[in-house]
């Protein structure tokens, strides 16, 4: 048998990579485990030079169609790799304080990127659920690493039942659509609904399908886990799991509802609808009420989820390139959410109330001017990227017709807005506590400033990635 | 030479790169670098605006000094600029004061002096984006990221419930202008366009007109602010410092004004004929209701604040009654008056506010009940505010009185009972204006700090005779503002008056 | 013989159902969550070899296989973190999961 | 083909069925004179005052844990083994690749010290 | 109808054939060892009850089915009943696919060997039932010991048995069995050298027994898992537990020494000399010799530490098999005779 492996080599070198860091890293007696740091950034930037290199112009089905190389992968890998590295950038400074300091970090983060970068390729069932769940399988060890933390390992079981669950219900819809439909190729599915009327078996399966990514995003009515784990994590850990995994579920997202299921859109469009009303709604207002960062950050993350559900459901390319656009810039934005507090640490002491953000912008200028971009960007005030994100996601809701939904969307981020203001408002104007200046290593301030500075000029030139996004599905 | 420049991109772009120069670049520590570069960089605007002025052809409605970039060409979003007669004074006015802000703030300014300039300059660069911009997401764009920095101005250099004040301010906007989005994004899926020009042509049913309209009203008339949705700017207004009142004043709520001019009436005509009656009732309150509330108030700035709600009710009272008047020249006048209106409120209430600040920052304090006797230790000083005062009332001679003239004249033209309520406004500005005169400047003096002021200082003379000057000027002699109107002001009259329904057959 | 499809699938969705149903209405211990979870996923590799068998196509039989796979490695993770929480926590009982609310 | 399963099903149930009659055999056979102290469990002579089903070593999840994993990569040796001629050199490669992973695993294991038992 | 019932009736009979002198077989397996260790320390072992002891196993049998049943008071009763029936049931049952010659099997299915896994398998939950439900501190411990070494060992032998099926091609016990046809140097258990060696050891220690009796150490938990277990449930276990012996030791013989194959099959004379002999009996002797050497192991060697137990397991079975896994696809590839030949590639 004869097998290209070119198109796959990205992924191959990652895991080959992976696999030779582990050693290294079980054999090195470095104590800081610098060099695990480093390389595992070198493999993740080799990676990702590589999927650019071979960045596909066309839609190409390999692997017995197991595989798809389209753009939208294309460019889904290139931006998980690049929140990753910066994730990573984050999270060094972070662990290197506390008793998470093992190289295993790394080599976890460099596998789920891994499961990501699958997830993004899958062409049928099985590669997606594989993809799905070498991500989720690696997220789950990373929330529970934090070993000495009952916050971290009760997340870590929260995370892992409801993970889990929505593994369950994943398959459990996956195999009700294999039996109906005899295919698991995401091609072959599509192809059958064309010729065939959906059986209420299919659209039985569909239903747990969008249940368990339900679970997996955290939209209401299945957001439960999302606040506490977000709260519980290690902070550096929430920061990745608010970020890269949102784009590659959107992936998962796009692969079997867009492309599998166009024909009965009619079927699955009601469901998200429900949903993506009830994150806005729920998330927003709950939001409003958080004293503790973190959750506040969760219910937003929530109300996120909402939003970039609207472009899904208006089922049409320009609204999935929508919700793509949203969901990159979002990943930007919460990474640089939740990096802010890492930044913000002072030592083992982490910053849990807004209240402690006091006078940010006297202690630390940049910083607070920063951290204040990053929150309005995810209110959606113009000129930062986060205005395009929304502006783009009501227009695929007014494609539809759903002015309602656009004018709900509309006046609850105006909610948003409020509780982003509560945060921006203790930076800038609470007289701080006390002198003392942030103190955070260069990588650290380096990174938030590669966040802060991606959400402002996004936001002033957002063209060409709303340009990438639209042509990601012009194969659809 | 000039002609090649971007001129209007730079009016924008330098000040709000200038601010984060400043802000980023010498800031605190450096402070004189900042004043200087803030100053200069203040002057090299209006000096840009007013050769914008010089170099406008007054004898036309078409956009002039026009930019046209592809900025988001998935959305066939552009980077437009261009400016007709409408925007131009607009803009003058806003650098004007921008300026004077920044001259006025190099004293009385204490903390995070730098910070301060920066915001301001950013303000302003962003002000004249908003007059400038000719596509709709540029515009809003312009309109939102505005809030920011006043957000901030209030924020930080506010009084002691400044926080309350400001959250309220930037949620109270948000709020409005959230719907305005949604309208121009569904606009602009029709249109194809985003393109100002493009939504104007756009022919829409009456419903969509409508929900339109109302989408439009909220955010304007939160900005401007009519009747019900004022409560916000007495709250900001107090809290602000002096600065960020005069800004608010003098240009903020000439956004709502414009956006009323360059969206409300061209894009949704029918719904604007429908609904006339009813944002004219409400000016009419506003003038009247608000005007009282004015009366009753103890604390300086907030009866400015009260008393600019009331005058901006001539702007709304002048720009809908087109509606009921046939004669076109009657259209005119009410639009010139509305204009007229803006741009002197603009110089009277930026000069009434820096006058109370004047005051504040020798005493620290703006009730009323505070001062007295000031003319005894401030002559100069009495004798400016007492123009300002009567500028307010719309004494003839100054600038408040013709806005407000025709204004008047033309909803006479409509129903005299319109005019006959506008036009108590005269008596109501004249009461509260000069009650509060008299109650800070004569009488016995109040205390022994008040009888140690010292009168104002070089640089408050500065500012305070240029304002004095352009409010005399325009006064006597309107008639050079009305020409670079006239045109644009015509347009907007002959689309307002067209119905758009019947383009949809 | 005479069995048919239908009663595979009844099975695999009576497997299913009590295992959510375990999952909600557990009060008691972790590990039975985690056995809930296994029979979940049993139930689904139920579902797909009746589906194979009925289809006559392998590709469901070797489905099976990637979810026993999957599911093993869920199941050791499942079981790590279990003791990670039993050491930090000294205890594992679902209703003692309280430190996280909001 | 499935005849051929008969004969096992009946196995189990014979084997099933001997141990309980045993048991059942047993009862009958045997006398029944209860005694609190008889039934205590087994614990050096002393009452057991707890209840005895204490939390145990961790090492025993560690245990259930590797063997989770392995077990089932031999499950996928299994048929591999037995389809080995027919697959030729593609099948050795790629079984090959998957021990490698597996060793690399296993290799982690053994540095990490989750082989000690002490 | 009545078919089912007459065929019901044949398969009955059929495995009564094999569970009667297979419940004999342990009896007196149970016999051997305490005669067997008697004379290796230089005792007699049993010699009171029948000639010369010969009726030993049988008096113990009804010693055991008249004691007293006693179940302790804190034990969840139906699980400690449980416990017994499902440790020994797969014992027997995995019988039904042991080939006794080419014709001689109960259930020929062709994947004889996962079924053989699959019921030594379920033998854990009964050592685990037995020890959780006794709530015994000595009983838990000692069933989770067991278990972890049950556990442990059988990774060791699952690639072991990968190895066997490598070299046969089949999961069919008679088949491997013919696979090595051929005098006895064609047995696997030349190429497979190595592999034997973890399997049998492994299977030693699945079966708890010495020296790897660690579980059930008189000196350190009293008796394991089923210490709380007296009369017929103890008997229970201990039946199971040489069932078990007895079919690792009929296991080994078929899948490394050819099973029921005469060893000096295609040698000229030798051939003939014993060609009279049945099959079967050449298994019941190759198996015979290993039930010898289990017994043999338990007299000679001291017991071993619980973490050499582990480590004997994961650390030099599993890396043994594995480098023993590729040599042999590559012997197989390159069709090393006499075993290979004729699947060479090379």
């Amino acid at each position: 048998m004869n097998i290209d492996l070119m198109p796959m080599l990205p992924e191959l070198f990652l895991l080959t990579a992976t696999c030779i860091l582990l050693l290294i890293d079980v054999f090195s007696k470095d104590f800081d485990r610098l060099q695990t740091y480093r390389l595992a950034q070198l493999s993740l930037l080799i990676t990702g030079v590589m999927v650019i290199a071979q960045f596909p112009d066309l839609q190409y089905h390999l692997y017995q169609r197991h595989f798809i190389l389209d753009p939208m992968a294309g460019i889904v890998k290139v931006s998980v790799i690049a929140l990753s590295m910066v994730g990573m950038m984050f999270a060094r400074p972070y662990i290197l304080q506390r008793p998470i300091l093992r190289g295993e970090y790394f080599i976890l983060h460099l596998f789920a990127v891994l499961g990501m970068m699958v997830l993004a390729g899958g062409g049928s069932l099985l590669t997606l659920y594989l993809g799905l769940e070498l991500l989720s399988l690696s997220l789950y060890a990373l929330v529970a690493m934090h070993r000495h933390s009952t916050l971290a390992s009760e997340a870590a079981v929260k995370y892992f039942v409801m993970g889990a669950i929505a593994s369950g219900f994943l398959l459990y819809g996956m195999s009700m659509v294999y039996g109906v439909t005899g295919k698991i190729h995401i091609t072959d599915i599509a192809l059958y609904l064309e010729t065939h009327q959906a059986s209420l078996t299919l659209r039985f399966g569909l239903v747990f399908m969008v249940v368990a990514m339900a679970f997996k995003f955290g939209a209401v009515p299945f957001q439960m886990w999302v606040p506490d784990v977000y709260h519980g994590a290690p902070t550096s850990v929430t920061a990745f799991i608010a970020s890269a995994p949102k784009i590659a579920a959107f992936a998962l997202v796009i692969r079997i509802l867009g492309y599998g299921f166009e024909q009965v859109l009619i079927d699955w469009q009601g469901m998200l609808i429900i949903m993506a009303t009830l994150s806005i709604v729920i998330g927003n207002l709950v939001a409003l009420a958080q004293d503790n960062i973190k959750r506040l950050l969760a219910y937003s993350a929530i109300a996120h989820v909402g939003y970039f559900l609207l472009g899904i459901i208006a089922g049409t390319g320009a609204g999935y390139s929508a919700s793509f656009f949203y969901i990159i810039t979002y990943a930007i934005m919460s990474l640089g959410g939740f990096g802010c507090l890492i930044y913000l640490a002072k030592g083992k002491q982490e910053v849990e109330l807004i209240s402690e953000l006091k006078g940010l912008g006297q202690r630390n200028p940049w910083g607070g001017l920063l951290i204040s971009f990053l929150f309005l960007s995810m209110a959606g005030i113009p000129p930062f990227v986060g205005f395009w994100a929304k502006l783009e996601v009501i227009r695929a809701v007014l494609d539809v017709d759903l002015v309602w939904l656009a004018v709900l969307a509309a006046v609850m981020s105006v909610v948003g807005l409020f509780y982003y203001l509560k945060v921006v408002k203790v930076i800038f104007f609470d007289a701080p506590e006390s002198e003392i200046k942030v103190k955070a290593e260069r990588g650290l301030r380096l990174a938030l400033g590669i966040t802060g500075v991606a959400v402002v000029a996004l936001g002033l030139f957002p063209a060409q990635l709303l340009e990438v996004c639209r042509q990601a599905f012009q194969y659809l | 030479m000039l002609e090649q420049l971007p001129i209007l991109s730079l009016l924008i772009w330098i000040p709000v790169i200038g601010g984060l120069v400043i802000m980023f670049g010498p800031g605190d520590r450096l402070l004189a670098v900042s004043q200087r570069l803030g100053l200069f960089l203040g002057i090299l605007t209006l000096f840009l605006s007013c050769w914008l002025g010089w170099a406008f052809a007054t004898d036309t409605a078409q956009m002039q000094f026009m930019e046209n970039n592809r900025w988001i060409p998935s959305l066939n979003i552009h980077y437009a600029l261009a400016i007709d007669g409408i925007s131009l004074p607009l803009i003058v006015l806003t650098s004007l004061i921008g300026l004077l802000v920044l001259i006025s703030a190099t004293a009385a300014i204490k903390k995070r002096q730098s910070q301060y300039f920066a915001a301001v300059l950013m303000l302003t660069g962003l002000m004249n984006g908003v007059f400038a911009a000719q596509d709709a997401i540029l515009f809003y764009v312009f309109w939102e990221a505005m809030l920011i920095p006043m957000f901030l101005l209030i924020g930080i250099w506010g009084g002691p419930n400044r926080v309350y004040a400001t959250v309220k301010f930037f949620l109270f906007t948000f709020f409005g202008s959230i719907f305005m989005l949604v309208a121009l994004i569904y606009m602009g899926r029709e249109a194809d366009s985003f393109a100002i020009y493009d939504l104007q042509n756009l022919p829409l049913s009456l419903t969509e007109q409508k929900w339109i309209f109302f989408a439009f009203l909220l955010a304007f008339a939160v900005k401007i602010p009519m009747f019900p949705v004022h409560t916000w700017l007495p709250d900001a207004h107090v809290e602000a410092p002096t600065g960020g009142s005069v800004i608010l004043a003098a240009i903020m709520l000439k956004m709502g004004g414009y956006g009323f001019l360059r969206f409300s009436l061209p894009v949704t005509p029918d719904a604007v004929a429908e609904y006339a009656y009813w944002i004219i009732l409400f000016s009419l309150i506003a003038i009247v209701y608000v005007g009282l509330v004015a009366l009753a108030q103890k604390d300086m700035k907030k009866l400015i604040a009260y008393s600019s709600i009331a005058h901006m009710g001539f702007v709304t009272l002048g720009t809908f009654i087109i509606v009921y008047l046939t004669a076109s020249q009657a259209q005119s006048m009410a639009l010139q008056g509305a204009m007229v209106q803006m741009i002197s409120h603009g110089l009277v209430s930026g000069a009434l506010f820096f006058s109370i600040g004047v005051l504040y920052d020798r005493m620290h304090s703006r009730e009323i009940a505070d001062y007295g006797g000031v003319v005894n230790s401030m002559p100069i000083f009495a004798s400016l505010l007492m123009l300002f005062i009567l500028a307010n009332a719309g004494l003839p001679g100054t600038s408040g009185f013709v806005g407000e003239f025709f204004v008047i004249i033309a909803s006479f033209q409509a129903d005299w009972r319109i005019a006959m309520v506008a036009a108590l406004t005269l008596i109501l500005a004249a009461a509260y204006s000069l009650w509060v005169y008299k109650r800070v400047i004569f009488g016995k003096t109040a205390s022994e700090a008040v009888a140690r002021l010292e009168d104002v200082t070089k640089r408050e003379r500065l500012v305070l005779f240029t304002l004095a000057i352009l409010i005399i000027a325009l006064g006597v002699y309107p008639q050079p503002l009305i020409e670079i109107m006239q045109p644009s002001l015509e347009k907007i009259i002959e689309s307002a008056t067209l119905t758009k329904i019947g383009g949809l057959g | 013989m005479f069995m048919s499809l239908t009663h595979y699938l009844m099975v695999s969705a009576i497997l299913f159902s009590i295992s959510v149903i375990g999952i909600v209405i557990n009060r008691k211990n972790v590990i039975t969550l985690l056995m809930c979870i296994e029979l979940m996923l049993l139930a689904v590799n139920t579902n797909f070899i009746a589906f194979s068998r009925y289809l006559n196509d392998e590709v469901g039989q070797i489905f099976v296989f990637f979810i026993l796979t999957v599911a093993a490695a869920e199941a050791a993770i499942g079981l790590a973190i279990l003791v990670v929480l039993f050491r930090s926590n000294k205890d594992i009982d679902v209703e003692e999961l309280r430190e996280l609310k909001g | 083909m499935i005849e051929q399963y008969a004969p096992i099903l009946v196995f189990i149930i014979i084997g099933l069925l001997f141990g309980a009659g045993l048991l059942l055999v047993g009862y009958f056979a045997s006398p029944t004179n209860p005694d609190p102290a008889k039934e205590t469990a087994f614990e050096c002579g002393f009452d057991a005052f707890e209840d005895s089903r204490m939390k145990f070593d961790v090492r025993f999840y560690l245990v259930a844990i590797l063997f989770i994993i392995f077990d089932l990569e031999i499950a996928f040796l299994f048929p591999w083994a037995v389809v080995f001629d027919n697959l030729g050199w593609f099948g050795v490669i790629s079984m090959g690749v998957f021990l490698l992973l597996l060793l690399i695993g296993f290799a982690y294991e053994w540095k990490k010290g989750a082989l000690e038992w002490e | 109808m009545i078919d089912m019932i007459v065929d019901g009736l044949i398969i009955g009979f059929k495995i009564s054939l094999i569970l009667l002198p297979l419940i004999l077989a342990v009896a007196y397996t149970t016999f051997a060892e305490r005669k067997l260790i008697g004379y290796m320390q230089l005792r007699l072992g049993p010699n009171r009850v029948g000639p010369k002891g010969w009726l030993q196993p049988i008096a113990d049998v009804i010693k055991l089915l008249m004691k007293e049943i006693v179940i302790p008071s804190g034990a969840n009763k139906a699980l400690f009943l449980i416990a017994p029936v499902l440790f020994i049931a797969p014992s027997f049952a995995a019988w039904a696919v042991i080939p006794f010659n080419a014709e001689l099997v109960l259930a020929d299915i062709n994947v004889g060997l996962l079924y053989i896994l699959a019921m030594t398998s379920i033998a854990v939950y009964g050592v685990i039932i037995a020890g959780w439900a006794s709530n015994s501190k000595y009983a838990l411990l000692g069933s989770l010991r067991s278990a972890s070494q049950i556990v442990s060992y059988e990774i060791a032998m699952g690639f072991a048995l990968v190895a066997v099926l490598m070299a046969s091609g089949s999961m069919n016990l008679g088949e491997i069995v013919k696979a090595q046809e051929g005098p006895f140097w064609h047995w696997y258990w030349i190429p497979l050298l190595p592999i034997l060696a973890v399997y049998w050891i492994s299977g030693v220690a699945e079966t708890n027994r010495a020296p790897f009796d660690l579980p059930e150490g008189e000196s350190e938990i009293v008796a394991g898992f089923h210490v709380e277990y007296a009369g017929i449930g103890f008997a229970l276990f201990f039946l199971a537990e040489y069932a078990n012996m007895i079919l690792i030791s009929v296991l080994t013989a078929l899948f490394f020494f050819g099973g029921w194959l005469n060893p000096f099959m295609g040698i000229p004379y030798l051939e003939a000399a014993t060609d009279w002999i049945p099959g079967t009996v050449w298994l019941l002797l190759k198996a015979a010799w290993f039930l010898f050497m289990m017994i043999w192991l338990r007299a000679t060697f001291p017991r071993y530490r619980y973490d050499q137990v582990m480590r004997l397991g994961w650390k030099v079975f599993i890396p043994v098999t594995v480098v023993w896994l590729i040599i042999l696809t590559f012997m197989i590839k390159a069709g090393v005779g006499p075993w290979f030949t004729g699947r060479g590639v090379l």
